[in-house]
C-alpha cells in the first residue's frame, strides 16, 4: 500500500502532512511512502531526514498510484481527478466551503475523510487535528500579543520604578483560548478570560485566571462545541464585555462555532476605550473575525490600537505543529488500516470513520454539504 | 495512705498514661494497636492461674482451668496475631 | 520469693505494658512496642509460679493441670494467629477479645464462689461487674467475630419491639445483680452471668457491618475495664494497671477510631434503640466504597517504595499543582522513587498538566508519557490519582459503547495499591462511572483536591 | 528652571526621556517643563497627557533657554551649540565613540552627563538607565526567541503526541541575559546559562536554570562587569561551548565589556552544529556581535539557521522602556537639583555625579576620552 | 475530715498538676493549665487545715503563726512577681525556685527532729536527700540568681584547683551522710546541710552565661525530687506525686532545652572539672547573637498579627519561593495579615524578587513596594528576612562612605520582632556588616533559606 | 500490696506522665513551663504545714514557719510569675 504527501500548495501554508519520524514508523508496518521533494522543507525536515527512515523522494507527481494521500490543506479538485478510484485522503476539508472538491471527489470515487469532522469524544482525541492545531494558535496569539505589545507582561518592581503587569484578556477559552491564557499568564500578565459555554468557567479556573462572569445564560451546542448567538445575545454580550475590554491591554479573541463565521465579540465602538498601545489579537480572523476591522494576514492600526489578524497560525510554528498534525492523520490512517492485508479497510459501524468520510463509493456523506450520510 | 486510696491513685495514674500514650496514634495504626491492647489484657491468666491455685471444688478447678485456657488464648494469640499485622511495617525503609 | 520482689517484677511487667502501647502508637516502634508488652506478659506469668503467700505453699497447687490448661490455650491460639489471613485478622481479635472477656468472667465467679459470705460489699461490686460486662464482652464478641466472617448477615439485625427486649434484659442485669449483692449465693450469680451472656449478643445485632470494628474497639476497652476490677478483687496491682490501661487506651482508640469513620459513639452504642427495622431494609443499597483519611493516605505513601501521580482535571480546578509538588519532594526525601503518569488528554487543553506542573516547578524528568509509565504500574506501591477520572477509567477497556471506548488509560489498576483524591463519586467529563473506584484496592479520600493534599503532607510529616 | 525635551531623532529610536507622571511631579516641584510636540507619540504618550500634568508643549524648538535637556540619545552637536553655556544634558552617550560631541559639549560650556558613567554601586541603581534599558531587551530577547522558533517553548503530553521543550541556551548572564533566562524559563524552556563572572553561577542559579561550567578561570572586572578576554580565553572558551550550542534550539547572547567591542562567542563554524530552524538571538549586534555573522536590525539566515541582530531593542518596549529611563534620569537630576532655590547645584564630591559628568566647565572630563579627570 | 476524703481531694490536686503539665505545653492552653495548677495547689493547700489524725485535734497547732507565715510569704511573692520586668522573670523563677527547695530542706529537718532516732533506714536516706539536694537547689539557685540579675559576672567563675575543691566537697558529704545515717543526732545534719550549701555554689559558679537557664531548669527537677522525697517521709502521697511530676517533667525539659541550645547537659554539668580558666578568658570575644529554632519563629509568627515578609537574594539562590508561598498561605489562613515587602534592587536583577514569587503564584496585590511598606512596619509584628541583607541593612542610612549609603532600605527594624533566615553572618552584594543582625529584637535562624522556611512551616503546622 | 510498693508504683507511674506530658513542648514554652512547673513543687507549703501542726520545740517551730515562708514565696509568686510570662499568648486570635 502506498502512501503519499504532496508539497502543500496553498500560500502561507508551512506544514507537511507527515514527519519522519512517523513515516519511518509507517514504513516498519510494511507500507511504502513517497513524499513530493521539499515538502518537509519549510517545517524544518529535511528530504535527507525522509530518506533516512525509508521514504522515496519523488520529484515528479507522487499522486498517481497512491492508495492514501496525506496533507494539510484539501486538494486541488485537478489533483484529485489523478487519484485513482478507491483512493483515500486526509486532510483538513471544510464541507460547508468546498462543494466542488466533494463533488469532485464524489465522481472520482474517492474516500476523503475531512478532519473538521473528527467528533470530540475521547478515543478520537489523538486524531483530532482541529484541536493540536488549535494548541499551536492559541500558544502563538499570546507570544504576538506580548510582542507587539509596547509594555511588558510581567510585574516587575524595580530601583527605575515599578512595572505594572499587562492586563490580559482572553474571549473564547476553548483549546486555543485555554493555551493562549497559559502563555499569558506564564508571561506574569493578569489574565481574564470569558466564553459562553457553562463548563468554561470551570476550565479558565483550571489555568489560574480569573473568569468573567456576565449576566448572561450560558450557550453550549453539540459535542462540547458552542451555539451560535442570537443577534440579541451578541448585542447584550458586547454591552457586557465593554468596560472589561477598556481595563485591557491585550485582548485575544478565539470564539468560534463549528460550520458558522464566528461571531462578532468586538465591535470597532468597544474598541475606543482602548488605551494607545493596546493590542488585540484576532485568532478568528480568517473565518470572519471576533473582532470588528480584524483583516486576516495583518496588523491593523486604529487609534493607536493594533488590530493583529490571525492567518494561518499554526504554520508559523511549523515544526511542532506538522509533528502534532501528522501524528494525528496516522493516528486516522491506523484506525483504517488491516495491519495483516496491509490494506484500508473502512469501517463505517465506527462512529470516528462515520463521522468524518465525506465523500465515499461515489457518494457525498455529509447532509450539511447537499450529500446523506 | 490505705489500701483503697492508693489503688485509686494508681488507677487514676494509669487512666492518665492509657490516655496520653495512644491519643497521637495515626488511623493505620488502629487496628493494630487494638489487637496489641486485647492482648495485654490477657495477662488476666496470672489472675485465672491464681484462682485455679486456690481452687478447692472441682467445679472450682475446672472453672479456673478453663479461664487459663481462654486467657491463653487471649494473650498468646493476641501478641502473635498483633507482630503479624506488624509485618507490614518492618523490613521497609525508615 | 518475697512478696515485696514480687510486687516489684509485677510494676517491671506493668512498665512493659506501658512502654508497649507507647510503641504501639507509631509506626516505627510498633513492633518492637508490641514485643516489650509480649515480654512483660511472659515475666508476669512466670514469675506467679514463683509466689506464695507462704514459701511452704509452693509448687502451686494444681500445677500440672494449669500447666496443661496453658499448653492447650497455647496450642489454640498461636496456630490459629499464624494461619490467620491478612483480611480476617479482625475477627481473629475480636475472638481473642471475647475469650479474654471470658477468663476474667470465670475468674471472678471462682473468686466468688471461694470467698463465699466473706467477700466485702466493695469486692462484690467488683465481681458483679466483671461478670456482667465479661460475659457481655464474650458473648458479644462471638457475634461481632459472625458477622466479620460473615457467617451470619453484616447487615443490622433489628426485629421488632428488639429495643423492649434489650430494655428489659438490662433491667434484668440490674436486679438481679442487686440480688447477688443482697443476698449471695452461686445461682443469682449465673442467672446473671446467662443474662448478661444475653445482652451482650442483643447489643451487638443492630450494628452494621461497617461499624462493627468500632464496637470490637469498645469491648476491648470493656474487657480491659473488667481485668482492671478483677485486679482488685484478686488484689493484683498488674491486673488493676494492665486493665485500667487497656480500658483507657481502649476508650480514646474507640473515639478516634469513631471519628476518622465519621461515627458517633453513641449513635452505635444506642443503635439498637434509635434504628427502625425500615432503614435497615434501606441500608446497602449504596456500593460500599473504602474512603480513608489524610493519615491513611500518608502511612501508605511513607511505605512505598515507588508512587506514581496521576493529575487530572481536578488537580487543576483545585489548582493544587504546588502542594502536589512538595508532597513529590517529600517523598522523593525519604527515598521514595516518585514519577508523575501524565495521560495525554488528562485536563482540558492538551499539555494542560504540563503547564500546571510547570508552574510548581515540577521537574520535566519526572513527567513519564502514558506509554512509558503503563508498564511500570506492576511494580508501583500507590498510585496516587489526584482529580482524574476518565484517564484512569477501565471502561475504556470494558465498556463498548462508552465514549471514552477504545481510549489508552494510564493502567493505575496494576499498583498495589490506588488512591483517588476527589470531592465526591460524581464521574468526570465523559460522565461515566468508573468502577475503580469501587476497587477494593482503591482508597477514597474525599474533599478538594488541594485541601486533602495539605492533609496528607502534614499528616506525612507528622509520622 | 526649565527642563526641556526634545523629539529624538535617531531612527529606530522609540524612546521618549520624560513620561508625563514624572515631568507632573517635577512640575509639582516648582520646576517648568516644555516638552516637544508629539515627542511621546511612538511610546504611548500623547501630547494631551503631558498637557495635563502641566508641560508645555512646543512645536519649536524646546532648547533654546533650556537649563536641563532630558534625551535618550545624545544631542546632535548643531543642538548642543543652542544650548545656552552653563547647560546641563542628561543622556546616553558612549565616551569612547563620541569624541566630536564631547568637544562641542566643552566647547559649548555646556555639562554632559553620560548614563553609561554612573557607577555600579546600590545608591546610583535607580539612575542605572543601563540596567533599566538592559532589563526591557533581555525579556524582548525571549520573545523574539520564541517568536521565531518553529517550536514550542515547553513540554507538552498531548494526544497527537509530546511536544519536547525547547532548549536555551543564555550566553552573557548580566541584567539582560538573566531577564531573558527568566523569560524564557516562563515560557517553559530548559534554559541554561554561561558567563564569565565568578558570581554569575549562583545568579544564574538564582534564576532557576543551570549553569554551563567551563574549565575556565573566571573574569571580573571593575565595578561588577565582565573584563576582556584574551584571544586564547577566547578560542578556548568558543571551543568548550561548542557542544552546548549544538544541543540548543535557541542561543541567546548579551556578553559585553563596558567600553570595548562585544566579545566573540560564536563562529560561523560552531554554528554549523545547530539543527536547522534554530534560532540566535544576538543583543550585542549593535556593538561588534557576540556572534558571527550577526547583523544589528536584521535577521540573517544560514543553513536553516535565523540569527537575529538587536538594534535598538528596547525601543520595540517603548512604552515601559520609556518609563523606566525617564525614572532613572529624574532620579540622576534631583540629585543635582537644590530643592529650596530649584537650581542645579552639582557637588563633585558626589561619587556618582564625579564619574557621570564627562564635560563641565570648558573641560571634558574622561581620560579615555583625552580628558581628565 | 476522713482520711480518705482528705486523700481523695489530695488526689483530685494530683490531677490537677497533671492536666496544669499537660496544659503548659501547648501555647493554647498554657494560662488554663497554670490556673488549674494554681487551683490544685490552693485545694490541698486548704485542706490541710480540716484534715487531722485525730478529729480533736482540729484546729491545726500553731495555727496563728502558720497563717501569719502563709500571709508573709504572700506578701512578698505576689508582689515580686508582678512588678519583675519580662527580661528578669528566669531569675526569679530561679529564686523561687531555691526558696523552694530550701523549704523542702527545712520540713525534712524539723521531721527529722521530731522523728529522732525513731525513723527507719528508708525515712532517714529519704532525709538526707532531700537536705542535700533541697539545700544544693537553694543555694544553686541563689547563685544563678546573682549571675542572671548581673550582680556577679556571667562568666564562668572558675579558680585553680577549683575541681579539687568540688570533689571534696561532694566527698564530704557522702561522709557526714554516711555519719547521720550510723549515729543520726542534730550536728551531723545540720553540718550536712552547711556542705550541700556550699556545694550548691560550687556547682553553679563554673556554669557560662549561657547555660544558665539549663541550669535552673535542672535545679527545678533536683526541688521536685526533694518534694517527693519529703512527701515519702510525711507520707503525703500528694507530695509524691507532685515531686515526682515535676522531677520527670523537669528532667525531659532541661534534656529538651539543653538540645535546643546545643548544649550538652553533660558538659554543663561536669563544666566545672572539664573547663580550664584559660577557656574562660577567650569567651565572649565574638559579639552575641540571638539565634533561635524553627520553632521559636513559628510561635513568634502564629501570635502575630501582621507579619511582613522581605525576600532578597538568599531566596532565589535557595529556590525557596514555593516554600515561602506555602509559609505565607499558613499565616493567611490563621488571619494573619501577609505582606511581602520588596525592595527595589533586592536579588541580581531587576523584578528579581517578582520573577520569583510569581513563579509560586504569589498574588501581585501581596506585593507591596518599599514607599509602600515601609511605614507599615512600626505596626508589624514580624518582620522576616529571608535571605535578604543589604536591603535592609541600616548602614544605608547611617554610615557615610558605605557603598550603600543614601540607598533607601526596607526598614524593618521598626517591626516588634526581626527574623534574619540566612546561613551565616557572611554580608551580602555590598560586603558590609549588617548591624541589625546584633540587634536585641533580630532573632537569627541559620541555614539555608528553604531548609529553614520548610522546618518552619512544620512547626508551624504542629502548633 | 505494701505501703512501700504503692507509693514505687504511685512514684513510677508519675514518671511516666511527667515524661509524657511535656515531651512535646516548643521552645517557646520552655521557660512558662519551667516556671509552672517551679510553683508546683511549691506544694511543699501542704508538707510544712503538717510539720509546723507537729512542731513541739520551738526550734521546729521556728524552721517549719520559715519553710512556710519560703513554700509559700515559690508557690504563689510561681504562678503569679507564670501567668504573667504567658500574658503573650492571650487575646490574640487562635
Ligand atoms: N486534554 C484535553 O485536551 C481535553 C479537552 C477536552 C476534554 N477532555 C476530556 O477531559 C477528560 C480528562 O480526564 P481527567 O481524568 O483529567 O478529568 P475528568 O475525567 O474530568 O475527572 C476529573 C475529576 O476531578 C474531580 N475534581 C474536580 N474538581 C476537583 C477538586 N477541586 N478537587 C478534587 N477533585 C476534583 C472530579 O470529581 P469530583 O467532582 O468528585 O471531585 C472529576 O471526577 C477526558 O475525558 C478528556 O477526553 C480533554
Ligand atoms: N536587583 C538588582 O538589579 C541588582 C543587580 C545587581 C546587584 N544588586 C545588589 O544586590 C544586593 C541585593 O540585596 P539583597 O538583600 O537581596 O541580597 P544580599 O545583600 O546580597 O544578601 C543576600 C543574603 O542572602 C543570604 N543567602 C545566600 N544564599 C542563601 C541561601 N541559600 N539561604 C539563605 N540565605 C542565603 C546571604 O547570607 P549567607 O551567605 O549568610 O547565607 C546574604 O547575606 C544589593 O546590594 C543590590 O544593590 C542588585
Ligand atoms: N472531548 C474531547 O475530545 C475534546 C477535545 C477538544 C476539545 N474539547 C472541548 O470542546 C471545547 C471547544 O473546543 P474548541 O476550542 O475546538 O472550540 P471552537 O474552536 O469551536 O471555539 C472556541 C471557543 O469559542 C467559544 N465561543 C463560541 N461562541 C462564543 C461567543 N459568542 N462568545 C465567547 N466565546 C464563544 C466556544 O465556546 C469555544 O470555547 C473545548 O473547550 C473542550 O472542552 C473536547
Ligand atoms: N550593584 C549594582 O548597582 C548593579 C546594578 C546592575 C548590575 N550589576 C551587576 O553587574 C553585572 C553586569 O551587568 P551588565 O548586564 O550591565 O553587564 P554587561 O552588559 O556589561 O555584560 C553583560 C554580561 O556579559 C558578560 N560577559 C562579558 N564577557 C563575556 C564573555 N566573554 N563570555 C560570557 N559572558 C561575558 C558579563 O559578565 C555580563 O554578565 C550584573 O550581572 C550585576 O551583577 C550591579
Amino acid at each position: 500500500m502506498r502512501i503519499a504527501v504532496p508539497v502543500e500548495t496553498k500560500p502561507g501554508e508551512a506544514r507537511v502532512a507527515l514527519v519522519p519520524d512517523l513515516a519511518g514508523k509507517l514504513i516498519k508496518q510494511g507500507l511504502s511512502v513517497v513524499i513530493a521533494a521539499g515538502a518537509g522543507f519549510k517545517s524544518g525536515f529535511t528530504d535527507t531526514a525522509y530518506q533516512e527512515v525509508g521514504v522515496e523522494i519523488s520529484a515528479d507527481d507522487v499522486l498517481a498510484n497512491a492508495d492514501v494521500v496525506l496533507s494539510v490543506q484539501p486538494l486541488e479538485i485537478a489533483n484529485l481527478k489523478s487519484l485513482k478510484p478507491g483512493a483515500v485522503t486526509i486532510s483538513f476539508l471544510p464541507v460547508n466551503s468546498s462543494f466542488e472538491i466533494l463533488q469532485a471527489g464524489a465522481d472520482a470515487r474517492i474516500t476523503q475523510f475531512s478532519l473538521e469532522l473528527i467528533p470530540r469524544i475521547s478515543r478520537a482525541q489523538s486524531m483530532d487535528a482541529l484541536t493540536s492545531q488549535a494548541l499551536c494558535a492559541g500558544y502563538k496569539a499570546a507570544l504576538i500579543g506580548a510582542e507587539l505589545s509596547p509594555r511588558f507582561f510581567p510585574l516587575l518592581m524595580t530601583a527605575a520604578g515599578t512595572v505594572t503587569p499587562a492586563q490580559v484578556l482572553v474571549l473564547g477559552a476553548g483549546v486555543a483560548g485555554l493555551q493562549a491564557i497559559a502563555t499569558a499568564k506564564r508571561l506574569g500578565a493578569v489574565v481574564s478570560a470569558y466564553d459562553v459555554r457553562p463548563s468554561s468557567k470551570d476550565e479558565v479556573i483550571s489555568m489560574g485566571a480569573s473568569f468573567v462572569e456576565l449576566e448572561l445564560e450560558a450557550l453550549e451546542g453539540a459535542g462540547g462545541y458552542a451555539r451560535e448567538m442570537t443577534p440579541e445575545r451578541a448585542a447584550k454580550q458586547r454591552e457586557l464585555l465593554t468596560p472589561y475590554i477598556s481595563k485591557s491591554d491585550v485582548v485575544i479573541t478565539t470564539a468560534a462555532v463549528p460550520g458558522k463565521p464566528a461571531p462578532l465579540l468586538i465591535t470597532t465602538e468597544m474598541m475606543s476605550g482602548l488605551k494607545p498601545g493596546s493590542v488585540v489579537v484576532d485568532l478568528a480572523a480568517e473565518s470572519g473575525g471576533n473582532v470588528a476591522g480584524s483583516v486576516a494576514g495583518q496588523i491593523v492600526e486604529l487609534n493607536g490600537v493594533k488590530i493583529w489578524g490571525g492567518k494561518d497560525v499554526p504554520s508559523s510554528l511549523p515544526f511542532h505543529a506538522s509533528q502534532l498534525y501528522a501524528k494525528n492523520v496516522v493516528n486516522l490512517l491506523n484506525l483504517m488500516l488491516d495491519l495483516e492485508s496491509k490494506q484500508i479497510r473502512l469501517d463505517f459501524d465506527d462512529e470516528i470513520i462515520a463521522a468524518s468520510a465525506v465523500t465515499h463509493d461515489g457518494q457525498i456523506r455529509v447532509e450539511s454539504a447537499g450529500g446523506k450520510k | 495512705m490505705s489500701d483503697l486510696i492508693a489503688l485509686v491513685s494508681i488507677f487514676v495514674l494509669a487512666v492518665f498514661i492509657g490516655f496520653e500514650v495512644v491519643s497521637k496514634v495515626s488511623t493505620t495504626l488502629h487496628t493494630p494497636l487494638m489487637s496489641g491492647a486485647n492482648a495485654i489484657h490477657g495477662v488476666i491468666l496470672v489472675g485465672a492461674i491464681i484462682v485455679a491455685d486456690h481452687s478447692k471444688t472441682t467445679l472450682e478447678l475446672v472453672l479456673s482451668l478453663v479461664a487459663i485456657v481462654l486467657a491463653t488464648i487471649n494473650m498468646v494469640g493476641g501478641f502473635v496475631v498483633t507482630d503479624r499485622m506488624l509485618e507490614m511495617f518492618k523490613g521497609k525503609k525508615k | 520469693m518475697s512478696r515485696d520482689l514480687y510486687d516489684l517484677l509485677d510494676l517491671l511487667a506493668a512498665v512493659a505494658f506501658i512502654l508497649a502501647l507507647k510503641g504501639l502508637s507509631s509506626p516505627r516502634t510498633a513492633r518492637r512496642g508490641n514485643l516489650i508488652g509480649a515480654g512483660g506478659a511472659l515475666l508476669a506469668t512466670v514469675i506467679v509460679f514463683f509466689y506464695a503467700d507462704t514459701p511452704d505453699s509452693l509448687p502451686l497447687n494444681n500445677l500440672g493441670p494449669i500447666l496443661a490448661a496453658i499448653a492447650v490455650g497455647t496450642l489454640i491460639g498461636v496456630p490459629a494467629a499464624r494461619r490467620v489471613q491478612m483480611t480476617q485478622m479482625p475477627q481473629l481479635v475480636a475472638l481473642f477479645n471475647g475469650v479474654g472477656g471470658g477468663a476474667a468472667a470465670l475468674v471472678a465467679i471462682v473468686e466468688y464462689l471461694k470467698l463465699g459470705a466473706t467477700a466485702s460489699i466493695a469486692v462484690l461490686i467488683a465481681t458483679i461487674f466483671t461478670v456482667v460486662v465479661g460475659s457481655v464482652s464474650f458473648s458479644g464478641s462471638i457475634v461481632t467475630f459472625l458477622k466479620l466472617q460473615e457467617l451470619m448477615t453484616t447487615r443490622p439485625v433489628i426485629f421488632p419491639g428488639g429495643r423492649f427486649v434489650i430494655a428489659a434484659t438490662l433491667a434484668s442485669i440490674v436486679g438481679v445483680s442487686i440480688w447477688v449483692v443482697v443476698s449471695g449465693g452461686t445461682m443469682p450469680l449465673l442467672i446473671l452471668g446467662l443474662l448478661s451472656l444475653l445482652f451482650g449478643v442483643l447489643f451487638v445485632l443492630p450494628v452494621g457491618g461497617a461499624d462493627v470494628p468500632i464496637v470490637i474497639s469498645l469491648l476491648n476497652a470493656f474487657t480491659g475495664l473488667t481485668v482492671a476490677a478483677s485486679g482488685y478483687v484478686l488484689e493484683a496491682t498488674l491486673l488493676i494497671v494492665a486493665g485500667t490501661l487497656v480500658g483507657a487506651s481502649g476508650t480514646i482508640l474507640t473515639r478516634l477510631m469513631a471519628a476518622a469513620m465519621g461515627r458517633s459513639i453513641f449513635g452505635i452504642l444506642f443503635g439498637a434503640f434509635t434504628a427502625k427495622p425500615i432503614d435497615a431494609a434501606s441500608d446497602g443499597v449504596a456500593r460500599p466504597v473504602k474512603s480513608g483519611t489524610a493519615e491513611d493516605v500518608a502511612i501508605l505513601l511513607n511505605y512505598a517504595q515507588r508512587v506514581v501521580f496521576v493529575p487530572g482535571f481536578g488537580l487543576a480546578v483545585a489548582q493544587a499543582q504546588h502542594t502536589v509538588r512538595e508532597l513529590a519532594d517529600l517523598l522523593t526525601a525519604k527515598g521514595i522513587d516518585v514519577a508523575y503518569g501524565i495521560h495525554p488528554v488528562a485536563g482540558r487543553m492538551p499539555g494542560h498538566m504540563n503547564v500546571l506542573l510547570a508552574e510548581a516547578n515540577v521537574p520535566y524528568e519526572q513527567l513519564a508519557e502514558m506509554e512509558e509509565v503503563n508498564p511500570t504500574f506492576a511494580q508501583t506501591d500507590v498510585a496516587l490519582v489526584i482529580g482524574a477520572n476518565d484517564v484512569v477509567n477501565p471502561a475504556a477497556k470494558t465498556s463498548p459503547g462508552a465514549p471514552i471506548y477504545g481510549m489508552p488509560i494510564l493502567e493505575v489498576a496494576s499498583a498495589a495499591n490506588v488512591i483517588f483524591l476527589k470531592r465526591s463519586m460524581r464521574p468526570g467529563f465523559a460522565g461515566i462511572e468508573n468502577e475503580l473506584l469501587y476497587d477494593p484496592k482503591t482508597t477514597l479520600l474525599f474533599g478538594d483536591a488541594k485541601a486533602s493534599l495539605t492533609a496528607v503532607v502534614s499528616a506525612l510529616k507528622a509520622l
